[in-house]
This record gives C-alpha cells, structure tokens and sequence, in this order.
C-alpha cells in the first residue's frame, strides 16, 4: 500500500503485542450496525498512472492565452526561489509552531512577514495571515463590532464585491446593520460617507486602489471617524502600497487586504493570503496567530507565538476569533517574495504594472465607443465601457487568443458592458497591442 | 540569528522586474503617495537563499522525524502531490475562467477536479452534498454552524440558538458556534467510558438546541459506539448533528457519519488526506450536509452536464452565501483528490487500520510507565497524563521537551482540557515499526529519568538552538515586529 | 546585477581595504594590449524575461508525441521523491566531498549507491560513477590495456555502435588493436568470438541485452576469456539486471552500462549516467571516485573519499585516470530510484516493460510485411524490418501523432528498413496500438 | 546514521509500476535469468524520504554558508536555473528526435539552446568554434588534447608527443594528456613571480612539441601577464597552446584566450557559469579551437540554416570521432546559457571585477597572519601557506578543521603542490562583505589559536557527526560495498 511502512511480519508482531487476533478486532468499538452501508471507491493507483491522469487535467489550463483577469487575484511574477525555498520540507511539512525549539524557522518567519507587512501598510502590528481577503475583512469587521460595542458598519460602494458578500455571509447571526453604498468606479462618495459616520457607526470601510482600480486618498473620511470614534477599516494592495499613501498616513485603525499577490500562485482561487495589521492599541483585539520575540532561559533572542490567551483552545467560546489553522505557508512564500523583490524591486514592480495599464487605458480607450468608467489616476487595474456585452466580448476574444478581462456583469448585473482591465508586469506591451487590436477589430 | 532585517544593506538589490517597455509615465499625484519607500529588505538573492536555508534548518517536518502531535494527523506528505500542484495548468489558472463564457475550457481540469473530489467526500463519508469552500478545519465547523442556523431559521424555528458540545472537544468547535453567533453548551464526557454522557446530553436537549457538535472518535481517541442515540435523541428534539471530521483518519471504511444519521460534517483535508500542513496552513475544510442542508450550501458548486462538461452552478435563495472567494483551497483539495486516487477504497482502508494498530501499539507499550485516564482499546491516537511525573515534579510539558532532545515531535499537550497533565499522541499510519519502538524506548527513558533526575528534564532541551523562550514575558509586552 | 551582494559602499570600501583606486586596478596585471578585441554579448535581462524565454524555447519539446524510442536511453517513469529529495541544496550545490566532516552525505548517499550497484551486477565494487556508458567502457577497456599489458580488445557485433565509436576516439592514441565483429541483431557470434580470444587479447566486450534488445548467456565466453587470462567487459542495462543473469553470475570482470533509466530523465542526452563493476582483483585498478567505509577518530562509521592514490590530484600523469567530476547527482538519482522502486518495484517495471515489448513485438510482427530482426528473446527493446525506408517511416508516423522508434540506418546505413523499438512501462497497451495502427495504415 | 540498507525489512515497498495491461507473458528462458533476485533497497516511501532527508543534513552546500574551496569556483547557484533544465520540453527529449525527420520540430528549442551557447562561448573567449561534447573539465582537457594530436597528425608531424605543463597545474592536465597518449613535460615556476618560467619553456620547446598547456590565471591565482610570449614561442616551435579554462572566473571581459593567440580552450560551464556541482557532477567542459583546428572537433554540431531552422551537421573526415553518447551536458549547458543571459555582458563582467575584489579584499586582511607565498596582487583566488603554524605542529588540514567547526567550508588545501602547507581560497563574487569579514575574524582567531592552543586545533572539528575519519584504513582495506 501508498506511503504504509508496515509489511506482513510487522503487522503480524505489533497485532500479537496489542494482544489482537485480527486488525478487524482493531475497530471492535465501532459497533456492527454502524459499518459503511457502500464504500464504492475505485482501486488505488500506481504513481505513474495518478501523475498522467493529473497533467491530463492540468492539460487544458497549460494553454491559457495572455489575460488581463484581476479583480483582486493577479498573475504576478514569481522568482524561483519563492517556490524552491519555500518547498523546503522543514517548512512545508511542520505543524502549525506550538514548539518553539523546533520551530524557530517557521516562527522567526512569520515575524519577519508581520514587519514586512507593518513596514507595507504603515501600522503598528499585523498577525501571522488569515484565510483571505474577505475573512480578514470579516475579522477586521468583528474586532469593530466587539471594541465599539457598536452594530451598523457602513460600507463604501469601492469595497470588492465579493468580499462584502462574505463578510454578510459571515456575520448574518451576529446582528449587524450594514450601510452598504452604491458601487461606483471612482473616488469614495465623500458626502453620502460622511453623512454615515456618526456615534452608532462602530466602522467604515474603504478600499484602496478600490475594487475598480480607482486611487483615493482616504484622509478625510479617517479624520471625520477618529471624531466619532469609529474605527475605519482599509483594504488595500500590497503592490499598490510601495507607491501609495499607506493605512497608516491615511489614519486607517485598521489594514487589511488579499495578499495573493505577492507570490502565491492564482491556482484557481486558493490558497490565497489574507492580511491584516493594525493600530497598538488594537492588538490584543486581533485575530489569528501572532509571533513574537522573546528571549529564551539562556537569554538568546527567539521567537514564540504569543497573546495565545485570545485563542480558542485556551478561551474556547470566548476566543476573539475561532482560526487556528492560518495561511502560513503562503505567508512565508509572500514573505520570501518580499524578500526577494525588496525596497527597490517592488516599487519597481509596481510602477511598471502601473504604467503599462496607463497604456493599456490609453490604447484601449482610444477606440471607438469605448468609454472610461474608472477615472484616473488608477493603479494597474481599470474599467472600461464598452459598445456591447463585456461577456460575449470576452468570450469572442479568447477565441482570438486573448482573455479580456472580466466582465462585471458577475458582479454587478446592471452594468453588462463593463470591462475590468489588470495589467501586471506579466503582460507585455506586445500583449497590450494583441489585446487592443482584437478588440479594435471585434467592435 | 539575525533577522532577515539586521542583514540588509542600502542599495542591496534582488530580483529584478523586466525593464519599461510603454512610453506612459506614471499618474499618480504626490498627494496620493506614500511619504517615503517601504522599508523592505535590501539583499541580493544568495544572501537571501542563505536566510532561509538557516531557518529552514531550525525546523522540524515531518521529514525532519518522528511528528506524533496529537489531532493534528501528521502523516507522510506525498512528494508527487506538490509535483502535481505545481503544474502550471492548475497553479496558473485564473478562478474567473470558469465564469466567463470562452474561458471554461481552460478550467475544466480543475472543474473536474473540484467535482471529483466532492463526489470521492460524499461516498467516503457517506453524506449527500459538500461545499468545498470552508478554508480550513475552523472554518468549517463555522460554516457548519450557519448552515444550522440558517436551517432552522428557514423553518421559522429561530429560537435554536443553542449548541451541545463535549467538554473534550477542540477549542474551535465553541469558538466556532460563537462566532456564528450561536450560544454555546457544555457536555460533560462519561469518566467511565470516556465517551459523551448520554444522559447529560438528554437533560441539555430542548427546544432551543440547534445541534448537538461532536468528534468522532473523540479527542481521548476513543469511538462513541453510541452515536445512533445520539443522533436519534437530537433528532427527536428538533436540533441537528454536526460531525466533526478532525479524526477521520481512524475510520476510513470503517464508519461513516452520514450512515449514522449525522446532518453536517466537516472534513480536514490536510489532516486525512495528506497533504502538508505548511507550518499552520493553508488547511481545507470541505462541509458535507445531507439533503435537508443541500439548499444552504454556499454557491458556486460544479455540476455535470450531459454533454459531459463541468459548469459552475450558482447557489439558490437559500444559501447562506459564499465563504470564500471562489472555489475553496483549490490547491489542497488538487492534492487531497491525488491523494485519494492513489489510494483508492482498499487503501483508505488500510490507512486507517494501519493508524489504529500504531496507536493501540504504542499505548500498550506505554501504559505502564504513564498513567492511562481511559484504558479502553483506543482508535488512531491515545491520552497519557503525566501525573504520576507531575508529583515529582515533572510536567507533562518536561517531558514535551525530553522528547525534543531525543529528536522526536513532542505530542499535544495540556489537551484535552479533562485529562489532567494530559500528552496526546497520534503516530499516523506512516511510520514504521523501528520508529515506534525507538520512541516507545525514549519515553520509558523520560519517565525513569522523571523519578532519577527531575532536574535534568526541567533542563531540556540542551541540544536545541533555544531552549524554553520566556512566552510569558512575549504577551506581556508584545514585540510583533522589529522596528 | 543578478546574484552580486555588493551595494556602491560595499565595493567602495573594499577598494579601499585593498588599497586600490578603482575597479580596473584589479586587472592591473593584464596588459592593455590583452584586453578583449571584442565583447559582443547582449545586455542582462530580468528572470522573468529569461524564464519567459526558455519557457518558449521548451514548449515544442512539450508537444512530443508518446515516443518509443530508446537505444540505450530509455523514458522511464521517475517518481517524485528523486526529484524533490535530490534537489535539497545540500546535496545539489555542495562540491566533491573532499572535506568528509561536511560530506557524510554525498558520501554516504555514493557508498550506498556502489552497494547498489554491486547488487544489481553482482560484482564486488562498484565505483561513484562515470560519465556515461560510453565513457565506462573506454575506461574499462584501458583497465584490460594496463593490467594485461596486451594491446587486442575484441568486440561483439551486438555492443552500441555509439559507444564502439566513442572508445575508439579516446584511444585512438593508444596504439589498441581493435576487432570489432560485424552488426548483428541475435546472440553474440560465438565462433567468431571464441577465435579470437587468445594470449594476444587483452578483452572481449559483449552486451547484454545486446543493441538490439536481445538476451544472452555470455557464461560460455566468459570461461574461455578466464582460460586465456582475458579480461570479459560486458555492457548490462540496469533495469534488466533484476531479471537476466548477472555479470557476476556469468563470470565477467567488469560490468558497466548507461544508468540514465535510473531516475535520470532523458535531457537530450545529457547528463547521462556511466556506471562501473568489477571483480575484488581489479578494486585498485578502478578508475574514478570510490567512497569507502571507515571510522573515525571516535570510532563512529563514517565515509570517506578512498584509494584516491589512483587519482590525478596525488598521481598526476600516473593516474589511472584523468576523471575528476564525474556525475555524482546523477548518481544519488539513481540511488534513490534504486531505494525507492526496491527489490519488487524495479523487477516489476522491468517485467511491464518486458511484457509490453513482447505485445508491440507480436502487434507489429502481424502486420503484413514487418519482419522479425531481433530474435526472441528480447528484454523491452526490439529491431524490426519494414517494407519502406524506417526514416520516412518515422517521418510519416511523427506527423499521426507518434514516434515509431529509432531508424536503424543512424547506425547501420547498411539497412535503412529497420527500425529499432522500445517499450517501457510508460507506453502503455493504448499507445501501442495506436502505433501499430498508424504503423499498418501506413504500410 | 545506518546504511538504507540496515533499515529494510522484508517485504516493504515503494513505489510500484502500473499494473499489466497486456496479455503476454514473460518469455525469458530461466537459462538466462538470475538466480536469485537483487537484494535492493525494501522500505516505504515515508521511511526512504527520512533517509535522504537526514543525508542531506550530513552534508553542506552553498546555500549552507560560505564555501570558497579555490579552483572550484563555488558560486551562488540560481534556483532559476533548476525551474528551467526542470521543463518537461528539456528534460523530457529523447536525444535522437534531433536526429530523425519529423521528429526535429521537436528538438528545435534544445539545438537552439545548443547553438547559442556556442556562440556566447566563441565571444566570452574569442575562439572560432566549440564543441559542446566534452562531458567534464578533465573530458575537456582530454578532447583538446586529442584534437591536438589529431592535428599535428594530419600534418604528418606524428613525432610532436610532448606536452608542456606548468608544475602549478591541477593534476588533471597531466593526467588527461597521457590518458590521450602523450608525454608530459613539467614546467617550473618562477619563485618571483609566480608565473610560467618562461626561459625554462624556451628551454624545454622543441620539434617533439606537441602542446603548451596552461591555466591563466594560474592556480596561485597569478595573471600570466608574459601569454602572448608564451603563444609566440610555441607556435614558432610548431606547438599549440591549450588554455584551461578552470580559472575564467577571474576575467570575464578583460581577456580572451583567443585574442591571445591560443589554439585550443575548455570552459568549466559549472564552475563560471554558475550551475550546481551536484556533490561531483555532472559539470561539462566544452572545447574551444581556432580556426586551424576546427576541421578535427567531434560532431554531430548544430548549425543554423537559411530557413532559420538548426540542424545537426556530422563531422567531416578529419574529425577525432565523438566523446561524448549525443551534444554532451545538454542539461547543463542549458542552464549555462541562462545564466549568461541572464547576466549579459555587463554582468559577466561584473562577475570577474566582484570576484577579484573579494580575493584581494581577504587576501589583503590576511596576509599578516598568514604565509603569502607570492606577494601581488591576485585575481580570483589566492594561495597562503600554514607553514608558520606548521611550525607549531598546526597544519594546513588543522587549519581547515578548524575553518568546519566555525561553520565555514575549508579551503583547498595541500595544492598546488609547489607550495608548502598550501591553503587556497576563492570566495567568488556572491559573497558579501559581512561574510568575509567573518571569515577574517575567524581566521586570524585561528591564527592565533595556532599560536596559543595548537592541540585544540588538532582535535577539531569537535561539533560534526564525525570527526577526522581514518583515511589511511579506509585505502589499507578498502570497504567499498556492503555486503
């Protein structure tokens, strides 16, 4: 059998020192009348057989054209040695660190991921990774909910759609009152925002670039919280950051974001890398996993997580938040392609998407009946108007070798000839042109 | 060592974007900018690939030795399942291809994929319909207890708010309830058998229960050969049972929850199906329901049509909505369906019977030198109390560090919270003979030396990089992030 | 620059340690009228630009048909582990293990893969590896040279032409007498054989399976190499050794052969895999790297480098040989896929391949007008004559989707119909018939 | 740790093969099998992953710390390099599709690979063609010494069997010019400068002359500022000159070989081209000639075609015959070709002027605690001797015991062989200067321990798993296999 060590002689011997006749004796406790009415699961395969049938699968994908797909999940650049170093099996096979002598590795990691992403968003403390964006924006919503004593969240229409869905999903039994506003493609509506902030409000939330690309500066709505006392939750992007106003020179209290990006494959969804940091004074408010440094007996600096008295296999129901199980892997891989770009190579990363989606808006913008949705200045990612139906357009050009963008009829009905253009330093000025041109041709 | 921080140098430069190849500047007004460059790292790549080759080497895998953590099921993880990952028709694949009308083709590997292993959860569990969209085993237990409550509050029964729970389950399961907003009942478990206590859990069954929430077999190991009752008891009152999956591995083929009545399940696909737990994630924790709960189910799910394609099907007005982003840990659910197609039934089975005989092995082994709370045949993983260690002195976390010095994982412990000095040991099906009796000889060892030499255990470990970080100076003033 | 650490201060300060102004100072010692008359090279690019690159240089090979193809390099299945666990850095950067305290485990890894060799052949010692089958037995052809002081080596009809040409080039200057017997697809020619072995030959080299995927007893050959002190070489396939007699058993000298099959992928040729064998008598006659048990200071087992007073470093022009790196990591790929096949794994690959042959040998065969060349017994490789030029056939059956085999006329221009078929456990009964269908449509 | 073997057990498998589809059976006469079957390794995959797992611990690469063995140009290793020679369309193809009609589309990426890294080759060292062939360093020296055998042959000229090396040489050029069947002539060299004797070659030149072969820099890692003196007097003998490519680390950009007249060169690719030395292999070492010799280079060779096209072009008549089974270390040179393009011309040259800085930069900080046998100015590696610490019973080899304990790899010691108690050093460009400044400190700490505490240094390393193996048993009884 796969990956089962014991021959006959061993499972013979072991069964006679339990003093068992048969392995079936091994279940006695399950009782007759609960054994498996069916159990119909094919017969188990050679390696060979299993590593063909999968890259037959895998077959199809391998032939995706150049796409403009974003929308929160984007096709970035990852070095080799993200995935070379990351595969390490001290890494990748080890628990979740709850010994920190033999885990200083994944530890010191997970420290050095937490200030990479202090340093990115511009906060006091970030934790060890949640699922994703929208459950850490759902946490981000809880640590509001739970500190303000406070339940109405109100919601700006540039939040990722989806993200919002889940966070409603999340909290539907827990009471709260969501303000969402109208989706719109520009810069937060100041005024309907600011209507809404007021002593009930136990959080606002904004995004930034937002969902359609758009770069706002969200100051003023920080300030107008801070008087109230409400704390404003930002979502962000991590590559958008190294160019950006950050969380913390914004005034946000609280950053969170989908960090997928930084070097973790799209592979189809997930696993994907929630992040969260936020201001001191919320930290023992925080989700999830923390490392800290510490000193051990002998007074060497280490690392330990900490703050576990949160937790819920301490606190159990009183937990701030029931995760256990994080990201950490992918958090490593970001942090390694941290690492890896640093200060200067991700800024550069970002300033290339950056301007290659000006071009891409440009050349695309250029054609006729072709209308801009997200105003400028946007970072990498944009919509557009067009003539048509965004979905037969997209449809009708990956048939010419070219993946559009995404339609956002998926996420907003009423507007079925929208078009979300990203561009990533993955997408050449050659694809840019492939894509204009098709598109030019098509309409 | 030093932080990767303490090592760089200003100007240091690693890997490169390609150069600019669009005449567009940049467009963003210094209003909207940052005030000054993040500081990230500044190293080249050898200095890095350095960095990270050390802390690797101050890790300890499941390659690394013997990883008997109790519940956490750290078993082998398959190379070819990362070689599988890895290809770039999965890995590369956009989760909007499947969405959009000209992309599906590209992604009906992956449909196939999500599909399959929704098909393989339903007939190993037994239960009717999965969503493969929890995102870990928490996750699932809270979408689990939505799922609950959304059932019971489409029947107009919104008065269930309460929960039944073991007092030996893990921590997630009430922190879970609670955060689906649900109230949360403790159960005691039976001291005699170890097992739940029917008759406290009938006293607690009432009109407000919305689900009694189990593990079977428990966190002690042991199997409740009673759990027809229990569902029937439950059912009886109106409340619904959820399962919790965390133990799977000890009754593949053996039992399977939806024969036995149970309404939700959920399933940790990195605990049983082996695929690697990545130093805390990312984890999978796929929801089985039967067919009352199918209409809850969050959406999208991948159907078959008869032109023998795969198209995703969008959830109805009953769903509790998405939990996810898209489709779940696609990338741990590709590994666990590889997984269980290696294997296939009669594998399966042959995990569990082989994790079972391994635990039973070393429990026999071992019962003499630590006190046994429940000495009854256990399932895949058993709990010793260091008590009898506990009076000299030594604690069940010494003797946690003892076996770090012998170079072995040491086992859960202080878990579960009923078993006093509690150490929890799963050994998982993977390991072989030698290993058990060289850890079978190492913890005969500790408990002698816990009545010679108290002093040297409080010691350990002496041959480690760090010994014993002082964790309660960390939480009272927290240094989360280096300056 | 790509992998350089040093920042402008870095290179400053250093220039300054040394005493020296600038960067060019460092060539002070090469004359101006040395400096290069031309440095044409084109400008560094990203990694991303140069995987894109690569990536597109790779994708025509990806599209390759299901090949039978072999001739002494074979497409077997590798399995994961070798891959993952041979690509810890610790053993992929790490140099020859001269210092042993820091090598234990390359040297263990080779001590191990000498036993397993030894095993497979049946010989007493094995050496850490050589450059490929054709290098092997160059070198192995010399040890006869220098140990017999007899300058004749005769050489069976059935050894690869390949590697016949590759000796001859390396001793073209060693004043060797060569006999090599005409091409034949069946048993060695033993009148022809046993002629020639007399007091004048220094070696007789057989093969076995032969080139043409024939099997043979060379036990008679042997007794007569041994009653006229003639050393026997024989060339062995390794997967075929689990099941054919072995070199030990049939009383050769010196067993070598090509070891890409093992775990090795096919990498257009290279790096490849020689392996080497012999007899106790010849251990010190062996050329290459040798790790031997031995203790040490504290008496624990330990490995070192061995017998390295044979080698060039210590003996300079007296070396037994002049090889120096060999192909130590293709080596410990063997070894593990040695390990992890094992005793039953590597037998019943070998028996699939085999069985598969003899189907593709019975489906082929039936086709009107393909004649049997290699006789029965074959191990998974087999020569066929077709009624058409094998080349064009090829040609013609790459275009339908498949790669026939090897034409033998690369070899032999004397019989441009015979083609030349492997079957290993990767061709599965499906690709089979489709090649004789294709095969037969196309006669 | 015990042998794989030591821990199969009977009967334990791996991984398995497909099961039988066909219907034939096996038909090999039990005349002409083995009578019984090898004893290879039994174990599961779990139990062989721990073994190599645990291997690899035992061992130290270049990811593990600073490794500066001189001559062997240990190099950061790029994990780019590995994701591209991993590429099913590389590593996949079967050499002879190059080979076959139709089958050739196919192997269009590969011959592309392999003609271009032709062409750099010719620009790096100003030569007129390659042959890509030679399968290591020393096969490289070995190819060019038969090309020039085979030259001076077709000349008619058979009496020129000599060939002149300096006494510096690595061992493998003498070694490979009598596995080619020619006589070796020993070169002095001069004590002052630390070059070629040039009077001495004058002296030893003659009409029996076949080659000069020579390293530049040298292995004192000295610059033979005299070569065009050198090429001149040995072509007016009716000699060639062979260069050694071992040390072109050191002057990547700032000179060619063949601008210096020199008629046949090899390239260690895995030495200055950055790809992994595998713990001995495979490297490859690719010839150089000029024009004169080109008629005589193995083939088949790639050529490109009006149609854009590359095939391959057999040798002509002249040609010594093929060294190699197809186009040499395909696998390597791929990644060799990367790694220049990657680099490009300005970052090759930036690898020699780094590479230099760093010889000098530690050569510089340690010439006061250490003999320096040559005192200039060195290139990409430099030569101290341990014979002051000698003299206090420290050897060069305690030294490099005590360079282990630190967690540093030794240098080459006891070569070259005309220096005493020699210790050679070369860090390479992809150190950083914290790295060498460590590696200063620890080294004058040795220096003084030599002083101060020599037996301490004699007993080191005392933090490895083993320590000073007995190296005269293990030859006096060679245990080269277990039984």
């Amino acid at each position: 059998m796969n990956y089962i060590p014991h021959t006959d002689d061993d499972r013979a011997a072991m069964l006679e020192a339990c003093g068992l006749e048969s392995a079936d004796a091994l279940f006695a406790a399950i009782p007759e009348s609960l054994r498996p009415a069916s159990w119909n699961l094919p017969e188990g395969k050679s390696e060979q057989e299993i590593a063909g049938a999968f890259a037959g699968l895998a077959a199809a994908g391998e032939q995706t054209p150049p796409s403009f797909m974003g929308a929160g999940y984007y096709d970035h650049y990852i070095p080799a040695a993200v995935d070379e170093l990351s595969s390490r099996s001290e890494f990748l096979t080890a628990y979740t660190p709850y010994q920190p002598e033999l885990s200083q590795g994944t530890l010191q990691a997970i420290y050095e991921y937490q200030t990479h992403i202090c340093r990115l968003t511009g906060m006091d403390a970030a934790n060890a990774s949640l699922y994703d964006g929208g459950t850490a924006l759902f946490e981000a919503c809880r640590i509001a909910l739970r500190k303000g004593k406070r339940n109405r969240i109100v919601v700006d229409g540039g939040v990722h759609p989806q993200h919002v869905r889940m966070v409603r999903t999340h909290a539907e039994r827990l009471g709260v009152e969501w303000d969402v506003l109208p989706a719109h493609p520009g810069p937060a509506d100041r005024e309907a925002l600011m209507a809404r902030v007021d002593g009930d409000t136990a959080a606002v939330v904004v995004q930034n670039p937002n969902f359609y690309g758009a770069i706002d500066d969200h100051s003023d709505i920080a300030a107008r919280c801070r008087e109230h006392k409400v704390l404003l939750i930002q979502s962000v992007n991590p590559h958008a950051l190294t160019l950006l106003k950050t969380p913390g020179e914004t005034g946000a209290d609280i950053a969170v974001g989908e960090g997928q990006g930084l070097g973790n494959p799209l592979s189809f969804g997930g696993p994907s890398l929630g992040f969260m940091a936020a201001r001191q004074k919320l930290v023992r408010h925080m989700p999830g996993r923390l490392a800290g440094r510490t000193t051990d007996r002998d007074g060497r600096d280490c690392f330990v997580l900490t703050l576990q008295a949160r937790e819920q296999h301490i606190r159990r129901r009183k937990a701030t938040s029931n995760i256990c199980t994080n990201q950490a892997h992918c958090a490593l891989r970001a942090h390694l392609y941290l690492s890896l770009l640093g200060r200067e190579g991700l800024k550069q990363t970002a300033l290339l998407c950056h301007r290659r989606a000006r071009y891409a808006h440009r050349r695309l913008t250029a054609i006729d009946g072709i209308e801009t949705v997200t105003p400028e200045p946007f970072f990498h990612e944009f919509a557009i108007g067009l003539p048509r139906d965004a979905g037969e357009a997209v449809e009708a050009l990956a048939a010419r070798g070219v993946i559009a963008g995404v339609p956002l009829k998926l996420y907003d009905p009423e507007h079925p000839r929208r078009l979300l253009v990203a561009v990533t330093e993955k997408r050449s000025k050659q694809d840019i042109d492939l894509l204009a041109a098709h598109l030019e041709d098509l309409l | 060592m030093n932080l990767i921080f303490d090592k760089c140098r200003r100007g240091a430069r690693g890997v490169n974007p390609p150069p600019c190849d669009v005449p567009d500047e940049p467009a963003i007004p210094d209003s909207l900018r940052r005030a000054e460059d993040a500081h990230l790292c500044e190293l080249s790549e050898p200095e890095i690939a350095r960095h990270f080759h050390e802390l690797s080497t101050r890790n300890f895998g499941v390659d690394s030795g013997f990883y008997p953590l109790g519940s956490c099921t750290m078993k082998y993880n398959a190379k070819v399942l990362e070689a599988i990952a890895r290809r770039p028709g999965f890995a590369g694949l956009h989760p909007l291809l499947a969405k959009v009308a000209g992309g599906g083709p590209y992604a009906q590997g992956a449909l196939e994929v999500l599909a399959s292993l929704e098909e393989r959860l339903c007939e190993i569990t037994g239960m009717g319909a999965y969503t493969l969209q929890p995102l870990a085993g928490a996750h699932g237990e809270l979408t689990g207890m939505l799922l609950v409550a959304a059932y019971h509050h489409a029947r107009g029964d919104a008065k269930r708010t309460e929960v039944l729970i073991p007092d030996e389950s893990h921590g997630t399961n009430p922190s879970s309830a609670a955060t689906a907003g649900l109230e949360v009942v403790s159960i005691p478990t039976d001291p005699s058998t170890g097992m739940l206590d029917l008759a406290a859990l009938k006293q607690h069954l009432s009109e407000r229960t919305a689900a009694v929430m189990l593990t079977n077999p428990n966190t002690l190991g042991i199997f409740h050969a009673h759990i027809r009752e229990v569902v029937a008891c439950a059912h009886e009152q109106g409340a619904l049972v959820y399962y919790d999956g965390a133990n799977l591995n000890a009754v593949l083929g053996r039992f399977r929850p939806g024969d036995a009545g149970i309404d939700v399940v959920h399933v940790n696909l990195h605990k049983t199906f082996g695929t690697p737990h990545g130093g805390g994630g990312p984890g999978a924790g796929p929801v089985g329901v039967n067919g009352r709960l199918e209409p809850f189910l969050p959406g999208p799910r991948p159907v078959r049509c008869g032109d023998g394609q795969i198209r995703l099907e969008d959830a109805g007005g009953k769903s509790i909505g998405p939990v996810a982003p898209f489709y779940g840990q696609f990338g741990v659910c590709l590994k666990a369906l590889a997984y269980i197609e290696l294997l296939g039934g009669d594998g399966l089975r042959a995990v569990s019977e082989a994790a079972v005989l391994n635990a039973n092995y070393l429990r026999q082994a071992l019962k003499d030198d630590y006190e046994l709370p429940f000495d009854h045949p256990c399932m895949h993983e058993f709990v010793l109390s260091a008590s009898r260690q506990a009076a000299n002195g030594v604690h069940a976390t010494d003797i946690a560090k003892g076996l770090i010095e012998a170079g072995i994982h040491p086992p859960t412990v202080y878990f579960p919270l009923i078993v006093e000095e509690a150490m929890m040991f799963e050994p998982t099906e993977t390991e072989n003979r030698p290993t058990l009796d060289r850890f079978i000889d190492v913890m005969r060892a500790l408990a002698r030396r816990a009545k010679e030499d108290p002093g040297s255990l409080q010691a350990a470990p002496r041959n480690t990089a760090v010994c014993r970080p002082d964790e309660t100076g960390a939480a009272r003033r927290p240094d989360l992030c280096s300056a």
